[in-house]
């Protein structure tokens, strides 16, 4: 038994924001000690002090004054408001990631973790990522509600079959750090854990570079958007998906959408009556056909095929014509999409 | 209940009255379900207004809690506070969720269409 | 509950009571506090519905142009007509007319009847639509027209709602039959009455309950 | 001596006096009572029974967590541990404990009634209750569920392949118990109050009990629909909550916490009941701030069905709604907080004697403070997003239920043991056992804060090397704390034959119960009493008091008040 081990009050503050969580946590336990040891103090001092000292001992009369009680209460009140305050405002910065971050896409299935880098890399129950940059995890499951939780770096979210989850940290020392599934999800729940290889940026770009990749990401999605014969369509009778990630997409029905991955993914899965105003609803759906892995695939092959310009006006007043009509994206961009983002 | 309550007790001739209301207020709601009303928004509040209409009257009048002691009307009102209770809440998570019925770029609630494998 | 109400017309007030009048008020205040869990209990169905509908929202406007709607206006009538009969049997009651009482539960249990009849008609039709969520539901209608997979979610609460209703509706009916077995037999009179009214109390609850399932279900035909 | 309506009885004549438990012997007298003591009686063998069973669950799971390997049972049988250990316990434990033994039998006693307003229908429960239990153990026999006793769609609805169903039928049917439990303490509180007993003079034990009514009664539909449309998506292959036809599975845990997290608090309220009381008397006190005391049970009560959320704060609810399910989630510390405060505030300047139910209740007051303001951890949600779902949801929980719950419920029973048996327990088995309970609960649970913060996920049969010291401390407490809880089923039971008669007040303790003889006669009060002060009128005792307080003889004009007389029915309500 490794003893130094044994003794830590406190996991490694391995993230940008565990330190943060930390403080608040150590605030609240100062609070909280304060509170338990004054009602101990009480407790046991009463006790003593005005112990019974005769069987037919009659105290006096104490009358309740109600200021004690609304000064108490607005007392604690405000205190909690305080911590209320200071977590949900930590909490905005742990739940939205940053826009610049890199993106890996994450398949819970009972009962392991699917890992798949932008570039191609996969990985089975581990994740390597660079040390100081953010990375944005985009998460889904085949089966049940998995969860994907970092107890070192203060994040853990759900991973819910259906639809893509999100989850972000920028991990800032190198090492290894502990995986869990943190929702109860079958008999082999308690092993459903990995590690995350935190590793310096060239030690990151040797691991890139050492591990043989599959075909990257956007090109597997492109071979997979060519197999279904996508192309086939989209483009003349369908709309083109050139600029697609990102946009708002005008319905049929005059309803507006963004076109983000569960937008995406919801338009592979449930093709919809009319996808896009003024193209007939011809697209069969790919649900059943397409693993997790190979929608993820598409998706990133789908963002791949040129960023949104950013969007100034809604596109309601917008003929759909002037932003689907372009050349059909029939071959894959040849060159892998540097992921997003620069150093922090 | 009590002697002096039975003084005020509703005559055949109020039940009739409140049967007649409530056919009315059947008929108007079948007839605005077929108004083009823009928006599935008024239509369901148009609907859920008659329904709650009709069914205070049969509270009040058939079931009584219009001549029952106030005791009997909150009783009879705390079931549809707390439901709406849960249905309030369970929304606001529903109307800003992020996935997958999420916000459009306005604030908007998006409308994911339905999946017709026929088409 | 024969033997209860028997029980309860010989030993009135019941020995944990001091008088009628308290008795009365208990079980008056007890069928209410149940009734505030009925709300509940129907609630659930209601909550899932509206969230589900606001996520699919034509789905769910098609599955209620597939009901047919002038059988479900059909038994709300029918319904709100026999909440009316057992209004007039509890005011009887009250009055201790004991002809009267059992004529008007008489035709309201006619009524209820008729609802179920109706009822299991309906469920006959979407059987032959193909409307049958796990057992027959099919993409497309009888007329041709595309079915979106997720109108199966409708359907389901569909079936859940009508049938949940249906059953408070058969114990309901059992229940006014029994009444009414009592009251042919004088066991009610002007001064003791409270099982007609507290059954009324549970009729009337399954008609209200019926106001808000109609227009949910069958009414929300946009998109 | 006492209202002037019950003739006090000297201790020597109670052998021959006809009581509750001697009317009749017979087992068909016991099984088809309506007697409201004797289906309280009912229901703690029937409790005492199901803890036990989730008490061995809870054994096994410590013994295999000894070690980070998964050596002792299979990951499989793991899962079914901890699912029986929680459904047997919240279900069949927690939720009935409090109010259908001590609530059962003390309600009527403490508001003058001769018993509750629908004795058929406390029986009726009783009989759900343990058929529902029947289910159940069905269920366990026939090899378990894995589900986890929050049955998480779509794990529940369509991967588990145990018995889910069967369980779910148990707690649909134990739920209507709790249904109907409540519809007769509402309706009793409310119409059976003797006169005189305005709700200003009901006991706080009632008030408490009163809003966990409330809380039984609104929110248990909930529970009951969920899991049936569970069954029915899991029996007929519909589509409900399943994602891959269009179903939310957030829906479910939306529904079942709307039930399960008010439910915590049918947990924990009646806790607050017997607290209230134990304090009062132990300290020869009115309870201080009676009003805020019996307001803040009813917050609580109200509050609870508006913080549901935060269970789903990692769950992939919008971030919008974690915030305001946060906010709420802070509010109801504050009632809680205030009845904190308000017991400690009654000792100040009491006589307090530390007998056994009074050592329970102020290591209630200790635990449930720690189990409180661990809760605020949870409630703030960065913090939350770092612990949920890891050792210390389990430790915060547990000194909720088990530091809370089952040491007021322990306290309870040691308070009222002598009013139901006539007899005295060894006093200091009593406080050795609570002794070891405090300590071994301590040594239990507070390691896992630590786990959990270092991140160890609950629901796991195995773990990583690093907590195995804290896993090994935990293990140690259980065993002590094992020990602690048989002490009190060997020495109470041992009392019943062997113990020293009581009287009908051994501790001196002020309330209706204490005014009739122990163990009660059958319709407890042969005539309604006239209630004429409150509650905690401990300061009005006479200091050569013989036998116990003394409660000053109802004065005809009482009926009386300024001036109008008061009309006996509207003062009921």
């Amino acid at each position: 038994m490794d003893f130094s081990k044994q003794f830590r009050l406190f996991p490694e503050e391995a993230s940008s924001v565990a330190g943060r969580v930390d403080t608040l946590a150590i605030w609240l336990f100062w609070v909280s000690a304060f509170f338990t040891l004054l009602i101990c103090v009480l407790i046991v001092w009463f006790a003593i002090r005005y112990r019974r000292r005769t069987e037919n001992e009659i105290p006096p009369e104490t009358k309740s004054h109600e200021w004690m009680e609304w000064s108490w209460s607005a007392a604690i009140f405000v205190i909690l408001m305080v911590f209320f305050a200071w977590g949900a405002k930590l909490y905005v910065v742990v739940k939205k990631p940053p826009t610049h971050a890199m993106e890996i896409y994450v398949v819970g299935k009972q009962w392991m973790w699917k890992v798949q880098h932008p570039e191609g890399q996969r990985e089975i129950d581990e994740l390597h990522v660079p040390v100081g940059r953010a990375v944005k995890l985009i998460m889904t499951s085949e089966d049940v509600i998995h969860d994907f939780g970092l107890p070192d770096f203060r994040i853990k979210q759900d991973v819910l079959p259906g639809s893509y989850s999100t989850e972000w940290f920028t991990a800032t020392k190198p090492g290894e750090y502990h995986l869990f599934c943190q929702e109860y999800c079958g008999t082999l729940h308690s092993e459903m854990t990995g590690k995350v290889v935190v590793m310096l940026p060239h030690d990151y770009e040797a691991w890139l570079a050492g591990t043989v990749p599959d075909v990257s990401m956007v090109q597997a999605g492109a071979k997979l958007f060519s197999t279904y014969g996508c192309a086939q369509c989209h483009g003349q009778l369908a709309p083109t998906l050139a600029g697609l990630y990102g946009r708002p997409v005008q319905l049929d029905n005059g309803k507006t959408v963004v076109a983000d991955e569960n937008y995406i993914r919801e338009s592979i899965l449930n093709p919809p009556a009319k996808l896009v105003a003024n193209y007939p609803a011809r697209m069969p759906s790919f649900r059943g056909q397409l693993s997790e892995e190979q929608l993820i695939d598409l998706v990133a092959y789908i963002k791949s095929l040129g960023a949104a310009a950013p969007v100034t006006q809604p596109v309601n007043g917008v003929a759909p014509d002037a932003i689907f009509n372009q050349p059909p994206a029939r071959e894959p961009p040849p060159i892998v999409p540097v992921p997003k983002g620069g150093r922090r | 209940m009590t002697t002096e309550a039975q003084h005020d007790q509703p005559t055949s001739r109020t039940y009739f009255l409140v049967l007649v209301g409530l056919l009315i207020l059947l008929a108007l709601t079948v007839g605005a379900a077929f108004l083009k009303i823009p928006g599935h928004t008024w239509g369901m509040i148009i609907a859920l207004t008659i329904a709650f209409a009709k069914a205070l009257l049969i509270a009040l009048y058939f079931m009584h809690v219009k001549f029952s002691h106030k005791q009997v009307a909150a009783f009879a009102a705390a079931g549809f506070v707390w439901l709406g209770i849960l249905i309030t809440l369970t929304a606001s998570d529903y109307i800003t969720r992020n996935h997958p019925a999420s916000m459009n770029y306005k604030g908007e609630p998006r409308y994911l269409q339905s999946d017709y494998p026929g088409r | 509950m024969s033997q209860l109400t028997a029980l309860e017309h010989d030993s009135y007030p019941a020995e944990q009571f001091e008088d009628t009048q308290q008795q009365s008020l208990a079980a008056t205040l007890g069928m209410w506090t149940f009734l505030a869990t009925e709300v509940l209990f129907f609630g659930v169905l209601f909550t899932g519905f509206y969230m589900y509908r606001m996520r699919w929202p034509d789905a769910f406007a098609d599955g209620a142009k597939d009901l047919k709607w002038y059988l479900g206006g059909i038994n709300t009538a029918v319904l709100l007509g026999s909440s009316y009969f057992v209004a007039l049997a509890v005011e009887a009651a009250r009055s201790g007319d004991r002809r009267r009482i059992v004529r008007n539960l008489l035709i309201a249990i006619a009524l209820g009847v008729m609802f179920i009849g109706i009822k299991f008609t309906e469920y006959g039709i979407e059987y032959h639509d193909h409307l049958v969520p796990s057992l027959n539901f099919s993409s497309v209608s009888p007329e041709g027209q595309p079915r979106a997979t997720q109108e199966q979610i409708f359907m389901t609460y569909y079936f859940v709602m009508t049938g949940f209703h249906a059953l408070h509706m058969i114990v309901g009916l059992c229940v006014l039959a029994v009444i009414a077995f009592f009251a042919r037999r004088g066991k009610f009179s002007a001064a003791y009455h409270n099982p007609v009214e507290i059954a009324g109390l549970y009729w009337h609850f399954v008609d209200l309950v019926w106001v808000f399932v109609f227009p949910t279900l069958y009414l929300l035909r946009h998109p | 001596m006492t209202t002037g309506t019950v003739p006090y009885i000297p201790a020597v004549e109670v052998e021959e006096r006809e009581t509750y438990l001697n009317v009749s012997g017979k087992i068909r007298s016991w099984l088809l009572t309506r007697d409201h003591k004797r289906i309280a009686l009912l229901y703690l063998i029937s409790i005492t029974f199901f803890f036990f069973i989730g008490g061995a669950a809870a054994t096994l799971m410590r013994l295999e967590l000894m070690t980070p390997a998964r050596d002792l049972v299979r990951p499989e049988t793991y899962n079914r541990l901890f699912t029986i250990h929680g459904v047997v316990m919240v279900w069949f434990f927690l939720i009935p404990a409090v109010p259908t033994t001590i609530g059962n039998f003390v309600i009527p006693l403490m508001i003058g009634a001769r018993d509750l307003a629908f004795p058929r229908l406390n029986l009726a429960s009783w009989y759900l209750f343990v058929f529902g239990g029947c289910f159940t153990v069905a269920a366990i026999v026939l090899g378990g569920v894995d589900t986890g006793w929050t049955f998480y769609t779509p794990y529940s609805s369509v991967y588990s392949n145990t018995n889910v169903v069967l369980t779910i039928v148990g707690i649909f049917i134990t739920g209507f118990s709790s249904i109907f439990t409540g519809i007769n303490f509402i309706v009793t509180i409310h119409t059976m109050r003797a006169p005189g007993m305005y709700w200003r003079r009901l006991p706080l034990f009632c008030w408490s009990l009163y809003a966990t009514s409330c809380i039984l009664v609104l929110a248990t539909p909930v529970l009951a629909m969920t899991v049936t449309l569970l069954a029915i998506e899991r029996i007929f292959h519909v589509p409900i909550f399943d994602p891959n036809r269009g179903g939310d599975p957030l829906l479910f845990q939306h529904l079942f916490w709307f039930y399960s997290h008010p439910a915590v608090y049918v947990m924990i309220v009646p806790g607050f009941a017997v607290v209230s009381e134990v304090v009062a008397c132990f300290s020869r006190k009115r309870v201080f701030g009676y009003w805020f005391v019996a307001g803040s049970s009813i917050a609580v009560a109200f509050i609870s069905f508006l913080v549901w959320g935060h269970h789903l704060f990692v769950a992939g609810m919008s971030m919008y709604g974690g915030i305001v399910f946060s906010f709420l989630s802070f509010t109801v510390a504050v009632p809680s907080a205030i009845k904190v405060f308000n017991w400690t505030a009654t000792m100040y300047n009491g006589s307090v004697s530390l007998k056994t139910p009074m050592l329970y209740a102020l290591g209630f007051i200790g635990l449930f403070t720690m189990g409180g303001l661990t809760g605020v951890f949870l409630a703030t949600l960065a913090v939350d997003v770092h612990l949920t779902d890891t050792y210390f949801i389990v430790a915060h929980f547990h000194y909720i239920m088990v530091g809370g719950m089952v040491t007021a419920f322990l306290a309870g029973i040691h308070f009222w043991f002598p009013k139901a048996t006539g007899k005295m327990y060894p006093e200091w088995a009593g406080r050795i056992a609570a002794g070891l309970i405090f300590f071994g609960f301590n040594l239990t649970f507070f390691p896992q804060f630590i786990l959990g913060y270092l991140g160890m996920p609950r629901r796991y049969a195995g773990y990583p090397e690093e907590f195995h010291l804290l896993n090994v401390m935990s293990s140690a407490g259980a065993s002590i704390l094992a020990l602690g809880y048989v002490m009190p089923l060997v020495y109470l039971i041992w009392s019943i034959k062997y113990g020293k008669d009581a009287g009908p007040n051994p501790w001196k303790a002020m309330g209706m119960e204490w005014t009739v003889p122990s163990p009660p006669p059958k319709e407890n009060f042969t005539k309604i009493p006239v209630v004429t002060q409150e509650a905690y009128a401990y300061h009005m005792m006479t200091p050569q008091g013989g036998d116990g307080p003394i409660l000053p003889p109802a004065p005809p004009g009482e009926r009386v008040e300024g001036g109008k007389p008061v009309d006996v029915e509207w003062s009921k309500q």
